[in-house]
């Protein structure tokens, strides 16, 4: 296909949508989530309950990925009315569609959040949960079908591509990624276009794209709901990058625990190669590119850059020292750009709208929006993107809809494994890079955990540990044997054995195994011990013995 | 330079088709070293787990030393040398789930079956295992039961659906 | 000067530590110039003193141990970790790689023995070992340490004639540190 | 190589460019304590008893893989350095059941005498104690669990000089350890051709030839080094 064909097909597919606009879309949600509390059937269901009205003419069914109310789910959305439906199943699909198709009126009881509203929202645009949030890496999750990339094309699908190689130099494409000032979505926050930038102006004749999609925190799964719901966009940013950057052969590597994100990838590199968005000469230009999906094999230390480079080499995942940075010499020794999925999804945006508009939402410092997978003790559990600078208590009591039972808050952990916890005292901290690590927390991938008085603070900090302990490669000597033995001391501790100097023995180890460790597990392993002692030390205090 | 191996250099020579979706990837791969871990996968797939002659096999067709393949696999917890069992019983003990009570159906678990995580009945009839997260947090807890997922598991309902599931 | 008091101990330990020490020969005339030795394995004596410096050999290894140490701790001022097994656990740790049970029944079961019908002695006479063997920094504070299997005389006597003078040993500056 | 200016510990120092700092260090007689690394083979960073401070950069880099850039200020005998190094010292012993009294390498051992060097009296953590296996399958040499510290020179002695790849690491975190071909016995391997380098490479008493009790112990790990140099110049 070249650039003409293109924008024929486009045009076509957005006329096609046009025309729909006046019937009827239902979306059933086919996120990991819906699908295990049983989409799929329902799925099916719908189809025959459409077929048997004979209504096939005037409903069009998606498979859509993730709509982000993971725990009201089947979730069922009807456009263009933007209704949705909760806890749909195959017995109550009936009414649902004699109501909304047929009669054009509203179940209200069955609305979404309708067991927890006292008057929910016909167009769920208008709820809380959704009216604070602003999708853009998420943006037509939960409207497309994420295996047809017609779809995605009718939803401006690879318009920045298009931009980028007709329009577009490297330096352009790295300009304005610079100028919107998105940072990294993994964890560590380091500035995209400076990372670009980087890569692109080493010289070499074999240059690399990984996507970073080994998602590891327990409690995080935006990168998996991007995969799943929208997989050409992350394909597209990969294009875009690899373009800016000068790399010929792209890796996404995905967690094997994702199976859907992997089948759903793989389809999506398969439609964009027949289309030629993808391959050599890319829409007839110059520039050719390849993208190979590696599986992950359950290893949380692959998420590190150079851990996941030896992964993709077929090698142990264990990292290396840097410098030498990827940039310099990462795969098979070659420069390398890694981004994480989100960041990736957020490419075509900000190619199609320009780096000045992404730039201006957020904060200074922290751009963008960011996905967070809301769990644990809230009421409205899932997956949410809101602007950077939102802040906590907007997130737990407007969109999250505040604490099961109306229990009190306690602390928020963020960032998984290497994150923290923040007590209530900092409900209304903003939410962006550095108000995270001025609590001793850090953004991370995006899991948010919030906790109320049943969590035990020094439980959590032993939970994570164990965790970082069981997830360390065993390389370095710090994290190898320091995660054991802070592991110990606080086991210790939680049974009520431990003493004065076993907790200043574990002071000690976590600020040796942040500075000394090799790599990032290791540097951050130490993050959630060190954030509840910072904030909870009380907690620790009345578990010592007085004596020695 | 040696010629590939091909299926027959492996003992027993049984034409086991699996080993032929392995020879078939290996091929595809192009005999790359680098390939280790996707073959892995798909023999792992193949057979729940890595019998020791499948890894020989492996080990000498992408002409790898046994040392280094044998540290990869020890290394990824999706690789497992040993039979999990029959069935399986997955328990999620990501946050979310460890937070809405993972570990109360996990000593639940222990209690009925006598069986911690990681262990196989006597009879090879229930394997039960964790995992770190599998990204369901929104159903927490949840429990993968034979592939399929019940979210939010009650530890009553489970252990009923786990005593059905290995039922004669 | 009034002269010190000094006291060494023997927990868990082969009892090397306190050879060595004899080991320091004449010198004992100079220790027994600044000391009285009010409690030693080599001198009389059932209860516990007052003491200046308490040299414990040995880790501790059962509850009477525990007991023991806890004492010493409350009537010495210096309590000097003496020698590698109470320092580090050294050979006295080596039955912490395995459970109890099985260092029990290796020893008096099935250990070569013309007794065939071998058992574990019990009687609440006897002491009761304790899970792990650990050294003395686990369960009390150690004011020096002493490493060494044994420490040689030379530097028993070193550590012993500072600390008689009122000074703080160094091992590392006077070239004297040494495990094993 | 164009030559550059470094300070290390406040000397002005002239070296060439693509040196790591290790090596400059050692040229110019500055102290680098070391564990993992060994002269000649690929240097991995993982003891991280080579920690250096580098004026400008918050993290602390390995001297061993680092290597040096023009006017780069380095500290490498900083008070929290010297900390690292004994914490990092004293959690080798912990790790594994360390017994110097019967141990064959007693006073020849690498992990011996860095005690020493910062001044360990005793350990302030407490010791794991796992249970390790002793493989004394192959018929001249024996290999301790117990005692290795898990350098992995070996690993890399065997690869990179034998070319044997005989040795590999399995499992991670604290479940590490050594093992030959599919963790089989030694005595079974079908690699090993009894070289013997990875003797000498070892720094502690965790491989050793059967022949000899306790304190006995002899290696030469120059030998390697020599052995490499001497490849290099087609000798």
């Amino acid at each position: 296909m070249n650039r003409q064909e293109l924008k024929t097909t486009i045009e076509a597919e957005k006329n096609k949508l046009d025309l729909q606009k006046t019937k009827h879309r239902i979306c059933v949600c086919c996120g990991a989530g819906c699908i295990s509390s049983g989409s799929e059937a329902l799925l099916k269901k719908l189809q025959e309950e459409v077929e048997t009205r004979g209504l096939e003419k005037d409903v069009e069914i998606i498979p859509t990925g993730c709509m982000g109310p993971c725990n009201q789910g089947p979730l069922v959305k009807f456009q263009p009315e933007n209704t949705i439906y909760q806890k749909v199943d195959c017995n109550n699909i009936q009414p649902v569609v004699q109501a909304q198709v047929v009669e054009n009126k509203p179940i209200e009881n069955m609305l979404l959040f309708s067991d927890s509203r006292s008057k929910p929202f016909v167009n769920a645009k208008d709820d809380p949960f959704y009216k604070k949030q602003l999708k853009i890496a998420l943006q037509d999750c939960g409207d497309i079908n994420p295996e047809k990339i017609k779809d995605y094309l009718s939803h401006d699908g690879y318009q920045a591509l298009d931009k980028v190689l007709f329009e577009m130099s490297p330096e352009d494409v790295i300009g304005e990624i610079k100028h919107s000032r998105i940072r990294g979505r993994g964890g560590a926050g380091y500035p995209t276009g400076l990372k670009w930038e980087t890569v692109y102006k080493y010289v070499s004749p074999e240059k690399y794209m990984i996507c970073n999609g080994d998602e590891g925190d327990p409690g995080a799964f935006m990168d998996r709901s991007v995969l799943e719901g929208n997989p050409h966009r992350v394909l597209e940013g990969m294009i875009i990058a690899a373009y800016a950057v000068g790399a010929n052969k792209g890796y996404a590597y995905i967690r094997g625990e994702y199976p859907l994100a992997i089948k759903r990838f793989e389809l999506a590199i398969k439609q964009a190669k027949k289309m030629g968005l993808l391959g050599s000469h890319i829409l007839g230009t110059e520039f050719s590119f390849d993208v190979e999906v590696r599986i992950g094999a359950g290893a949380f230390v692959c998420g590190e850059e150079t851990a996941l480079i030896a992964s993709v080499e077929g090698k142990r995942g264990t990292p290396k020292p840097r410098p030498p940075f990827p940039a310099e010499s990462g795969l098979w020794g070659k420069p390398t750009l890694i981004n994480n999925v989100e960041t990736l999804a957020g490419i075509a945006p900000i190619i199609n709208k320009g780096g000045e508009w992404y730039s201006e939402i957020g904060t200074p410092k922290s751009a963008g929006t960011k996905v967070f997978a809301l769990a644990g003790k809230i009421n409205y559990a899932g997956l949410i993107e809101v602007p950077m600078g939102t802040t906590l208590r907007e997130i737990i009591f407007e969109i999250g809809g505040g604490m099961p039972g109306g229990e009190d808050f306690k602390a928020a952990q963020t960032g998984g494994p290497s994150g923290g916890c923040i007590p209530a005292e900092y409900l209304d901290v903003k939410m962006d890079y550095e108000s995270l690590i001025s609590l001793g927390s850090i953004m991370g991938s995006g899991g948010l955990i919030i906790m109320d008085k049943s969590s035990d603070m020094v439980d959590v900090a032993k939970y994570f540990m164990e965790f970082s302990m069981d997830e360390s490669c065993g390389k370095c000597v710090p994290c190898r044997v320091g995660t054991k033995m802070m592991f110990d001391l606080l086991q210790k501790i939680c049974n009520n054995k431990g003493t004065r100097i076993d907790l200043n023995r574990l002071e000690e180890l976590a600020v040796y195994v942040k500075e000394a460790s090799l790599c990032g597990l290791g540097a951050s392993a130490p993050n959630p011990l060190l954030s509840t002692l910072r904030h909870f030390k009380q907690e620790y205090e009345n578990r010592i013995e007085k004596e020695i | 330079m040696n010629a590939a191996p091909t299926v027959k250099d492996i003992e027993p020579v049984k034409a086991d088709p699996r080993l032929k979706l392995i020879a078939a990837k290996i091929k595809k791969e192009n005999f790359k070293p680098d390939s280790l871990i996707e073959v892995l996968h798909i023999a792992q797939n193949a057979y729940g787990y890595l019998p020791m002659n499948v890894l020989k096999y492996i080990t000498k067709a992408l002409h790898l030393p046994p040392a280094r393949v044998y540290s990869t696999v020890s290394f990824y917890h999706f690789f497992s040398l040993k039979s999990k069992g029959d069935h399986t019983c997955l328990v999620c003990t990501g946050t979310a789930c460890y937070v809405k009570g993972a570990q109360a159906i996990l000593n639940e678990i222990e209690k009925t079956f006598s069986l911690r995580p990681g262990q196989v009945s006597t009879d090879n009839k229930l394997g039960v295992s964790v995992a770190r997260c599998i990204g369901a947090c929104g159903l927490a807890p949840v429990v993968v039961l034979d592939e399929e997922v019940q979210a939010r598991a009650s530890t009553t309902e489970i252990v009923e659906k786990i005593n059905k599931m290995v039922a004669p | 000067m009034s002269k010190k008091k000094l006291a060494t101990v023997w927990l868990g330990g082969c009892s090397g530590c306190h050879m060595s020490l004899l080991d320091i020969d004449e010198r004992i005339l100079d220790v027994a110039a600044l000391a009285d030795i009010v409690k030693s394995p080599i001198v009389d004596g059932k209860e516990f003193p007052e003491v200046d410096i308490a040299l414990v050999e040995g880790s501790v290894t059962s509850d009477e141990h525990l007991q023991e140490i806890k004492l010493i701790r409350k009537r010495a001022k210096t309590l000097i970790a003496f020698g590698d097994c109470a320092v580090m656990t050294n050979v006295t740790g080596m039955r912490n790689y395995f459970p109890l049970k099985e260092v029990f029944d290796a020893s008096y079961k099935y250990a070569v023995s013309n007794d065939q019908y071998g058992q574990v002695p019990s009687h609440e006479a006897l002491l009761k070992l304790n899970d792990k063997v650990v050294p003395l920094q686990e369960v009390v504070e150690v004011d020096f340490v002493l490493p060494g299997c044994p420490p040689s005389a030379d530097t028993i006597f070193y550590v012993l004639f500072e600390f008689l003078n009122d000074r703080i040993p160094n091992l590392s500056e006077a070239k004297k540190l040494k495990y094993g | 190589m164009a030559k550059i200016i470094v300070y290390i510990d406040d000397k002005k120092l002239e070296a060439e460019s693509g040196k790591t700092i290790l090596e400059v260090c050692r040229e110019n007689d500055i102290e680098i304590l070391t564990m993992c690394h060994l002269e000649g083979i690929t240097d991995i960073g993982a003891c991280r008893l080579c920690l250096v401070e580098i004026e400008g950069n918050n993290k602390l880099l390995s001297a061993c893989t680092t290597k040096i850039a023009a006017n780069m200020v380095i500290k490498t005998k900083t008070e929290r350095i010297k900390k690292y190094q004994r914490i990092t010292t004293e959690l080798f012993f912990a790790e594994r059941n360390h017994v110097c009294s019967v141990c064959v390498a007693n006073g020849k051992c690498e992990l011996q005498k860095l005690g020493y060097k910062v001044g360990l009296d005793h350990i302030r953590y407490p010791f794991l104690f796992p249970q390790c296996e002793v493989d004394t399958s192959h018929e001249w040499y024996v290999l301790d669990h117990n005692r290795c510290i898990m350098c992995t020179r070996c690993v890399r002695v065997c690869a990179e000089v034998e070319g044997a790849h005989n040795w590999d690491v399995m499992n991670r975190g604290n479940q590490v350890r050594i093992i030959s071909d599919f963790n089989t016995p030694w005595g079974e391997s079908t690699t090993c051709t009894s070289c013997g380098k990875c003797l000498h490479a070892c720094p502690t008493g965790a491989i050793w030839p059967k022949d000899i009790v306790q304190g006995q112990l002899n290696k030469n790990p120059g030998m390697i080094t020599e052995l490499i140099e001497k490849r290099k110049l087609g000798l």
